[in-house]
């Protein structure tokens, strides 16, 4: 048992944790979030996963890892502009019928 | 799960409606515990690709394998990264402006000291050190990605402050918001015709070029990164066009 | 130049359009748009159409692959192209011209916002390169990353009308595929874990019936089936299809869905074949099943023209996951081989076709109405015969009535449920045809229908001041793509072979 | 036993918790705070697995861009004082609405 | 790829090209419109008739494409498929130029056009189909372009109909594709092959192959209205009329029928299907639509849905004559898909002119529809006639062939069908012939097209006629080299190899010798056609007989009978025609009286004429039903009673004896047999009894004798009736053979009828009911001789001379007495003429009695002496003559009761006198020479015997007694059994409708049901929709991870 072989678990339950978060939470942002947290349990577990061979490091899931991230970010960014603009066109709407 | 959207503040951390729920996500996650286990129980393949690309480490042009996977063994990916990110700024920009310059400043009268002390100060140093990053990035940790994130870092700094402000929509930003992706593509082609394949670098110029790449990619996330973070903070003129377009339909 | 591994032809497919992309981003003026991407259009299908005659030339080898980079099969990533891509490439090839040509009008600023139309077509160019990529890819993580590109691009391509609704639906569309990638990039780290490399041929010989691979290819089921939108996971589709402006619509339910369809039909077949089983097939054959009732009945109850079109897509999807059960399943492994497989690629085709035909033909009428609710489009057939045409055409080939393409992949479908004795799906897929009947018919019967009152409120209507409804005339070149789509589906109506001999060579990628 | 395992568990159980209360917790805005925590913790625990390009990376971009990406929609759509005042109104007006969409 | 491969490539692009340039080309530019669609049509059917001509050469013409691996895409051109193709060619023509009238100023005619040569594209492969895939593209392409045809109109009605249609015909659709595919599956490439496919090939499950026959009958039935899938027909109906002729005619209905064929005999083979017990439950099918179509149009008062229920009945011949499973009767079947097309797309033209120029959609508006339209009813009534079955119309010769195929098969049941179906066709044809000819306009049409020059427009004029005329000509010229009918024959025999029949000798041949008798009337009938000739036309009328005559005395003498007959009736035809020269002018109704004259003439003169069965019956068909009119003459209630009685004898006899001759070709031919067949004899004898006036089935003559005018009643008592035994005697198999069950009834039968029909008109107030209850008794002796022959064949030789001079006899004297009857306003006492007069009454009178030195003598002791191995018969034959003369005083009596009423100061008409004299002067022995050679009878001397005279005694002593009882006795009416057969008819109709009123109420609850049980669905279903929002996906994808986790693990 090494401590890559622990945060390769803590991986997997980052991911659980994050797919329980995006069925039961409520608001957007919160899925939005627990999706992030899903994205992070899988990067642990791909980081984790190069470290499995204590000797050696495989930088090749450091480059996939690298990649997500960002492409995480720019679906959150996404995500999140959606949401403020729906936010946005409800709130006008009140406003007008007001 | 994404059926009922709730984006009012004030609401339950938790869809009431999906609390009965809970019973089958523990399903879920004991189902998920099983495939820990069995994920776990397996062995799985050694070393993964890491002998292979220690022994072709050489041929990269850098010497950081990380660098070397994302620039040169993989930059494939690397490409079309870009091209999400592009994709999500495309998505977000607001309509285009091309009166505003790409970067103005705007004189204030009432300054805060210690944020204008940061714009003076610490912006500058910022800009080095991301520049060492990607200088780095061929050797040891570091690189395009981290740069760009670092100096968009400093220019939310910036717009803290309202001093400064770039227009994203103009036409210089968006050659340098495309410059990456525009490179990246030009020199993989440009590639095949030397070298016969796509992004096969030449040896000799292996380094050179991904610098080359390396830094457009950091002006290019840099821009990137940061729009999206003003698309949220300049939100006011996008609401605004788009209730022009709700007139429209 | 005729040797598709090393020409420039396959990474220029996916080059292009991005290229495209930069350049209709950097042009701001809306008046170039139309005739610079027509061409950049024109040239994508040249080259697709190209590769394609080449690799049906060649001949020799059934898949071909390219090297980037010159790393080769683990180290770097390889694109590879077998007949079953180089259909679903032709087919892109050949949907984005004639798109291109009806989104060229349509985003003429006759019909829509100019800042749409500049926002409308960068987008649309990296989803087309991203389709590309993603057909030609022959590593895991490469797929990700193009499902990525997809994925985010149809979002914010669904998200263009700006409406409330249509930002809901791209939204939830978003969320949707992000969880999908999610899961199959997890699915992609365990097989990295037990293989050691990302090239899909290379796990595909290492496969064996361990566990982690069985896990690995159930994430990838999941994630995948919620982005095709298979049926009880198919919540987000309707909304997303039928709120999308036109040409968007058209393509996400023509390619879009089909992409991770392709990956999944690749995973479950070629890479991990071994660990598929007769119940997991049998399930996604009932899920198929079901969702090809479910999603016709829904069409039928649609009140809404689009909405209408995007349920049928819903069923349609269940008729190609039909495939899973149907096909031959020997030793414990199923194939993609034989006539199943072939009912499946036609299934693709012959959909790709009618519906993006359909979406175009009833964006046509909506825009001619100027509305999209089904009960005002009384009457539409005396105004707009051609697009009810148009529409009536890709019905037919939705229902499977002869003499289209959708009646040969629905024959080539009966014939393999026969075949292998599953007599029950025949009930289904005639059902389904039934139930296609039905909602096609509903929308052309009132289309037909000249009643008197009808007409006589609908004119006093428009000529009341306030009215909320504006029609437009229609363009020609709008008409003229649809019935081009709507004639090709006619034609693969009667020369099947054609298609067939294509991804024939499907079969023998599996053999490794 | 020796101090990294501890650290090694300690990092993961904060990070799990992190991870549960950064959907979970009360307020939005503490829940981006726990996630850009967690961002952090993250970069840390990949940095103690040599993964320093990656920690670099996911403390910038995963903590620092994502956070502040989110604090701004969240300033965004956060009512503001001179719209608080009905605030049960607005909710039942939008569910009304959400419900429409779902058809 | 040459000319072989590609035309029926060509053949089915054709109309398609059409279609597509049609649905291109702008509104408004009619001209350009039109000329495609008619340039196309023509072009189609140049390139049918290429490829016809190179079938009949013995040509192999093929399309091939591959389609899917192991199935081609294959167009075909065999003889099937040329008869369906050549029938979709040509209609197709006559329906463009009838649509393009039909659709003169109305909206979407592009549209229209194109879809309706698509129609015809469709219909076209799907003839040409050369396996059953192709088969079904084409079947699937017709069920879709038939409904924006349907839809046409855009009003609730015809949306709803498309609906129904559509309904329909994709489940049976969806029906035959999965049994295409499941055969595919088991045989491979369905090429339709002669003798079928499936027999050959070893190792298929029957209980599949049947499964699979009964999906593709089902599917192919809907189209072709089998019973219970009929339903859309009617329904189609709110379709334009040129639509509803295609769609009857050709297009959908034929291609279901089309398709059962080819299932059936291409697919299956007709023996294995036989095997496989599949055709006789096709056949029961078929055979109950049959009637229920027939059933059902009964009580349609709308004329398309009328038309629509008689398509559901008349389609499913071609599916009976399939499944019947023998070679004759698949040519019935074939034949029919051609003849019902014509005549139903005839029909349907008219019923489009009707609505179209008068607005009259129903039939209670079609009252005298006749006279504004002449030539389009001209053409509705020869189609109608068509359908009901009267020879020579197309009609006919399929239900000729389709039952001398039944007995060939021995499905004797088949006949019962085709009877009922004809009587049934009768009944809901005849009603409307009647309407539109013979009632007067009672109300404005609904919505009329100022008036043309020509009825309406020449398009629409135009088709409808030239359908009729081949409708007529299909059947009259059935067995030539290029008819329908014998390209069916050369199909049947591919169908069959070896086991195919010769069947030159059933074939419908319309041999008649001396035709050129016929010349003189018929130029005369054509004449009349036009208004300003008919007066003129109207005084040659007593030259028409003249060549008969003259042909009689002079030419025509190898065959006696032929002879005599010939003789009788042209004479009294000439005779009646100078009469009623003057008897009619002042009738206001005397064109049409004789147009109806002439025609019977033609008729008549044929039936003597006729050389063989088919052309026997199919003149008689003529002179029975152009009598109507004749009897109907005043329109009088009593007229219109008697008229109706009539009409409905002459169906039912025609009915029997098509039956009967059909059994008797049968047999003839086929039958190893030498003994003749009772039953067909019987009906044989029940067929022209009804003519004869066979006792029972009489009650037509004295009904209709009296109401008729002078000529038309001397007619039909002197030559009309004697055309019954003319057909007993050429028909039965006399001198043959003794069928002794039909003897003795028929004698019982005549001399009752000689006994009971003289006291029964002794008792008759009118002269003219007399004389017709006088000839039931003299027929009756007729009857009793014939049923003598019939039970000692050895007499024949003697006794049909008899026979013939007794006929020829009493035609003489009963037409000189009816002519009489004119006279009596003359007979009054005090003229200087009237004991003249009075002679030429009682000349023929006493000659009827058989007084010495009369024609009736004669003919008695003819028969005396051929009976005399009886005695019995010949005593009765002597009795006989007291009720003649019951009869006779009894005329003479009221004749002088007439003269004494109706006495006027008028001078006796010279005019009239003379035409009776020269008939009564026929009944003098002396003026008589019978063309036999009676050798025993050479002296006239021999007619001097006690036994002609005492029983006009008795006769006469009666008369005289019993005149005061007999006036306190009540007048029985005339038509005696007839009141009983009413009162049956009654109480069946009353019958009828209580189980039509339980039927419907059934129906009702029915309905009722349905819709509480569709409530229910929708309730059902909305419960179901709400619940099934599937708004928790989560929890699906959660559950769906389980499902999957547990099926890949386990």
């Amino acid at each position: 048992m090494t401590s890559a072989l622990f945060y390769s678990m803590a991986g997997l339950a980052l991911f659980a944790i994050g797919f329980f978060g995006v069925v039961v939470a409520s608001h957007v942002m919160r899925k939005i979030l627990a999706l992030n947290v899903m994205g992070v349990g899988i990067f642990m577990f791909l980081i984790a996963l190069a470290k499995r061979n204590p000797l050696v490091v495989d930088p090749l899931p450091h480059a996939l890892v690298l990649t997500g991230i960002v492409i995480a970010v720019a679906g959150t960014a996404l995500a999140l502009n959606l949401m403020v603009r729906i936010h946005h066109i409800d709130q006008s709407s009140q406003e007008q019928s007001k | 799960m994404f059926n009922k959207l709730d984006i009012e503040y004030d609401g339950p951390p938790v869809d009431k409606s999906a609390l009965s729920l809970i019973a089958s996500v523990l399903v879920a996650g004991l189902l998920l515990a099983v495939t820990i286990t069995i994920v776990l129980s397996d062995k799985g393949h050694n070393t993964g690709l890491a002998t292979v690309i220690t022994q072709n480490i050489e041929l990269s042009g850098v010497t950081n394998p990380v660098t070397a996977v994302l620039l040169n063994f993989r930059a494939y990916d690397t490409l079309l990264e870009i091209a999400v990110l592009l994709v999500v700024v495309l998505a977000i920009l607001p309509t285009r402006d091309h009166h505003t310059p790409f970067f103005k400043r705007i004189e204030v009268n009432k300054q805060n000291l210690v944020l204008s002390a940061l714009q003076c100060w610490i912006a500058p140093a910022v800009v080095i050190f991301a520049g060492y990053l990607l200088w780095a990035g061929a050797h040891q940790p570091g690189g395009a990605f981290q740069a760009g994130a670092l100096l968009a870092g400093a220019s939310v700094l910036l717009f803290q402050s309202d001093t400064y402000q770039i227009n994203y929509t103009s036409p210089i930003a968006r050659v340098l918001l495309v410059l990456s992706l525009g490179v990246f593509i030009t020199i993989g082609t440009a590639l095949i015709w030397f070298e016969g394949s796509l992004l096969t670098y030449p040896l000799a110029f292996s380094g050179l070029l991904i610098l080359l790449i390396e830094t457009c990619a950091t002006v290019s996330i840099t821009l990137a990164l940061a729009s999206l973070y003003s698309s949220f903070i300049a939100n006011e003129n996008l609401s605004i066009t788009d209730n022009k377009h709700r007139t429209i339909e | 130049m005729n040797d598709l591994s090393s020409s420039l032809l396959l990474p220029a497919i996916v080059f292009l359009p991005l290229l495209a992309a930069i350049i209709a981003y950097l042009i701001g003026q809306n008046r170039l748009q139309g005739p610079i991407n027509i061409c950049f259009s024109l040239a994508q299908f040249l080259l697709i159409g190209l590769t394609t005659l080449l690799f049906l030339h060649e001949k020799t080898d059934q898949s071909e692959r390219y090297i980037i980079g010159g790393w080769g099969a683990p180290l770097g990533i390889d694109l590879i192209v077998d007949g079953f891509s180089i259909l679903m490439l032709a087919l892109t090839g050949l949907l984005t011209l004639l798109i291109t040509l009806y989104s060229a009008s349509y985003f003429s600023g006759k019909y829509s916002a100019s800042d749409k139309s500049l926002r409308f077509w960068p987008l649309w160019w990296l989803l087309i390169s991203g389709l590309s990529a993603l057909f030609m890819s022959a590593d895991a993580f490469n797929i990700y990353v193009c499902l990525e590109i997809i994925g985010l691009s149809a979002a914010a391509l669904v998200a263009l009308q700006g409406n409330r609704a249509a930002l809901q639906a791209a939204l939830r569309y978003l969320l949707v595929g992000l969880l999908g990638s999610l899961f199959y990039l997890f699915a992609i780290a365990i097989l990295y874990r037990s293989h050691g490399t990302l090239d899909l041929m290379q796990i595909a010989e290492t496969t064996n019936h361990s566990f982690p691979d069985k896990v690995a290819m159930i994430l990838i089921t999941i994630g995948l089936l919620l982005k095709i939108a298979l049926f009880p996971l198919h919540f987000w589709l309707p909304p997303a299809h039928a709120n999308a402006p036109t040409p968007v619509s058209a393509i996400l339910s023509a390619l879009v869905v089909k992409a991770s369809l392709y990956i999944l039909i690749k995973f479950w077949f070629d890479v991990l074949g071994e660990t598929t089983t007769l119940g997991a097939s049998q399930v996604l054959g009932a899920l198929g099943g079901a969702g090809i009732i479910y999603g016709s009945w829904c069409a039928f109850r649609a009140t809404q023209l689009k909405l209408l079109i995007a349920y049928s897509t819903v069923a349609q999807l269940g008729y190609i996951f039909l495939l899973f059960p149907l096909s031959e399943y020997s030793m414990g492994v199923s194939s993609f081989t034989g006539s199943a497989s072939q009912a499946a690629v036609y299934f693709i085709v012959a959909h790709a076709c009618a519906k993006a035909a359909m979406f175009l033909a009833a964006g046509n009428l909506i825009l001619a109405q100027g509305d999209g609710e089904i009960a005002q489009l009384k009457g539409i057939a005396v105004r707009e015969p051609l697009n009810v045409l148009v529409f009536a055409i890709a019905g037919i080939s939705l229902i499977g009535l002869p003499p289209s393409a959708g009646f040969i992949a629905k024959w080539l479908l009966l014939t393999t449920a026969i075949e292998s004795g599953q007599w029950w799906w025949v009930i289904v897929v005639i059902t389904g045809g039934l139930l296609g009947a039905m909602y096609l018919f509903k929308v052309l019967s009132l289309a037909f229908s000249t009643d008197p009152a009808v007409i006589e409120s609908r004119a006093v209507k428009s000529t009341a001041p306030v009215s909320s409804v504006s029609s437009v005339p229609v363009s020609n070149v709008m008409t003229t793509v649809a019935l081009i789509l709507a004639l090709i589906t006619l034609a693969l109506g009667f020369n099947a072979e054609f298609i067939l001999n294509i991804s024939n060579t499907v079969s023998e990628v599996n053999d490794i | 036993m020796n101090l990294v395992v501890i650290f090694d568990a300690l990092l993961i159980f904060s990070m799990l918790t992190l991870g549960w209360m950064s959907i979970f917790s009360l307020s939005l805005f503490r829940c981006i705070v726990f996630f850009v925590c967690l961002g952090l913790l993250a970069a840390i625990a990949w940095g103690q697995l040599g993964a320093f390009d990656v920690a670099i990376a996911e403390a910038a971009i995963g903590a620092g861009i994502t956070g502040a990406l989110l604090l701004a929609a969240w300033n965004r759509i956060r009512p503001h004082r001179t719209k608080a005042i009905e605030p049960n109104l607005t909710n039942a007006k939008t569910s009304q609405k959400d419900t429409k969409e779902h058809v | 790829m040459n000319m072989s491969t590609l035309l029926p490539a060509f053949i089915v692009i054709c109309p398609i090209l059409v279609g597509l340039a049609v649905m291109a080309t702008p509104e408004h530019r009619v001209l350009q419109r039109r000329s495609l669609n008619i340039g196309g049509a023509l072009i189609t059917l140049a390139l049918i008739a290429m490829l016809l001509s190179g079938v009949v050469n013995g040509l192999d013409f093929e399309t091939r494409l591959p389609l899917l691996p192991n199935i081609d895409f294959v167009l075909h051109g065999d003889a099937l498929s040329l008869l369906f193709v050549s029938l979709s060619g040509l209609l197709w023509l006559f329906t463009t130029i009838y649509a393009i009238g039909y659709f003169k100023n109305s909206a979407n005619r592009s549209r229209f056009f194109a879809f309706f040569s698509l129609c015809v594209g469709a219909t076209i492969g799907l003839a040409l189909a050369g396996n059953l895939v192709t088969f079904l593209i084409f079947y699937e392409l017709l069920t879709l372009v038939t409904y924006p045809l349907i839809a046409h109109k855009g009003n609730v009605a015809s949306i709803k109909a498309a609906r129904t249609y559509l309904i329909y015909t994709m489940i049976g659709g969806v029906l035959l594709l999965t049994g295409v595919v499941w055969l595919k599956v088991l045989a491979g490439p369905l090429d339709f092959t002669s003798a079928g496919l499936l027999a050959e090939l070893p190792g298929l499950d029957n209980s599949h192959l049947q499964i699979i026959f009964f999906l593709l009958i089902a599917g192919l039935g809907v189209k072709a209205a089998l019973f219970p899938l009929h339903a859309w027909l009617p329904i189609s109906m709110a379709a334009p009329a040129p639509v509803s002729a295609l769609l009857h005619a050709v297009a959908v209905v034929k291609a279901g029928a089309f398709g059962i064929v080819r299932v059936v005999y291409d697919i299956y083979g007709i023996e294995f299907a036989s095997d496989l017990g599949l055709t006789v439950l096709l056949a029961v099918i078929a055979g109950f639509t049959i009637i229920y179509g027939s059933v059902k149009a009964l009580s349609q008062d709308d004329l398309k849905r009328r038309l629509a229920y008689s398509t559901v009945s008349q389609v499913s011949y071609i599916a009976l004559g399939t499944a019947i499973a023998g070679p004759i009767a698949t040519i019935g079947g074939l034949v029919h898909l051609v003849h019902q097309g014509l005549m139903k797309i005839t029909l349907f033209f008219c019923a489009g002119n009707l609505a179209e120029t008068l607005g009259v959609h129903k039939i209670s508006q079609m009252n005298g529809a006749g006279k504004r339209m002449p030539l389009t009813m001209a053409a509705f009534t020869i189609a109608a006639f068509g359908m009901i079955g009267v020879p020579p119309i197309a009609g006919f010769v399929s239900k000729w062939y389709l039952g001398v195929g039944a007995l060939e098969a021995q499905a004797y049941w088949v006949l019962g069908v085709l009877a009922i179906s004809s009587l049934l066709n009768a009944s809901y044809f005849l009603p409307i012939i009647h309407a539109i000819w013979f009632k007067e306009q009672d109300q404005p049409w609904p919505k009329e097209v100022a008036k043309l020059r020509l009825e309406t427009h020449w398009m629409l004029l135009l088709p409808p006629l030239i359908t009729a005329f081949f409708a007529l000509a299909v059947g009259l010229f059935a067995s030539s080299a290029y008819s329908p009918l014998t390209w069916s024959a050369l199909i049947a025999s591919r169908e069959y190899q070896a086991i195919f029949p010769d069947i030159s000798d059933i074939a419908l041949k319309y041999s008649t010798g001396h035709l050129w008798v016929l010349i003189l009337p018929t130029l005369l009938l054509f004449a009349m056609v036009f208004k300003t000739l008919r007066a003129k036309v109207i005084r040659l009328i007593p030259l028409a007989p003249l060549p008969a005559l003259l042909g009689a005395i002079l030419v025509v003498n190898e065959d006696k009978v032929e002879q005599s007959f010939l003789l009788l009736t042209a004479a009294i035809w000439f005779i009646a025609a100078l009469y009623a020269q003057t008897y009619m002018t002042n009738d206001n109704k005397k064109h049409r009286f004789y147009l109806f004259f002439i025609i019977t003439m033609i008729g008549n003169l044929g039936v003597v004429l006729a050389q063989e069965i088919s052309s026997f019956i199919a003149f008689f068909a003529l002179m029975s039903f152009s009598a109507y009119p004749l009897i109907l003459h005043s329109e009088s209630d009593e007229a219109k009673s008697a008229a109706t009685t009539y009409i409905r004898w002459v169906i039912f006899s025609e009915i029997v004896l098509f039956l009967g001759l059909v059994g008797k070709t049968y047999y003839a031919e086929f039958s190893t047999n030498e003994l003749p067949v009772v039953w067909v004899a019987t009906l044989l004898i029940i067929g022209f009894g009804v003519k004869a006036g066979l006792a029972t089935l009489h009650v037509w003559l004295p009904k209709a004798h009296p109401v008729a005018p002078i000529p038309a009643s001397a007619l039909l008592s002197a030559v009309m009736v004697k055309v019954g035994l003319l057909g007993w005697i050429r028909f039965l198999p006399l001198g043959d053979a003794s069928i002794n069950v039909l003897a003795q009834p028929m004698m019982v039968l005549g001399f009752t009828a000689t006994f009971l029909a003289a006291i029964y008109g002794a008792l008759q107030d009118n002269a003219k009911t007399v004389l017709a209850y006088s000839t039931v008794s003299q027929l009756g002796i007729i009857v009793a001789s014939i049923g003598f022959a019939l039970a000692n064949p050895d007499s024949w030789a003697l006794l049909l001379p008899a026979i013939v001079l007794f006929a020829m006899h009493h035609g003489f004297a009963k037409a000189s007495l009816f002519f009489c009857v004119g006279l009596s306003s003359a007979l009054k006492p005090g003229h200087k003429l009237t004991p003249f007069l009075w002679l030429l009454v009682l000349v023929p009178a006493l000659s009827l009695i058989g007084l010495p030195l009369s024609s009736g003598a004669l003919a008695k002791a003819a028969l005396k002496d051929a009976t005399s191995s009886w005695p019995l018969f010949s005593t009765l034959l002597v009795m006989s003559a007291i009720g003649t003369t019951l009869l006779m005083g009894r005329f003479i009596e009221l004749m002088r009761e007439q003269a004494i009423l109706n006495a006027s100061s008028a001078k006796p008409n010279w005019r009239l006198i003379l035409p009776t004299v020269l008939s009564a002067l026929m009944c003098l022995s002396y003026f008589y020479t019978p063309p036999f050679e009676f050798k025993q009878f050479q002296t006239i001397v021999s007619t001097l015997s006690w036994s002609a005279v005492w029983p006009a005694f008795i006769g006469f002593l009666i008369i005289f007694v019993t005149k005061k009882l007999r006036a306190k006795l009540p007048v029985p009416p005339a038509g005696d059994l007839l009141i009983v057969y009413q009162a049956l008819a009654s109480l069946s109709t009353k019958t009828w409708q209580i189980i039509a009123n339980l039927n419907a109420s059934i129906a009702l609850y029915i309905d009722m049901m349905l819709g509480h049980l569709h409530l229910w669905s929708l309730s059902v279903s909305r419960r179901l929709s709400k619940q099934l929002t599937l708004d928790r996906p989560g929890t699906i994808m959660v559950v769906m991870l389980a499902t999957l986790l547990y099926a890949f693990l386990t």
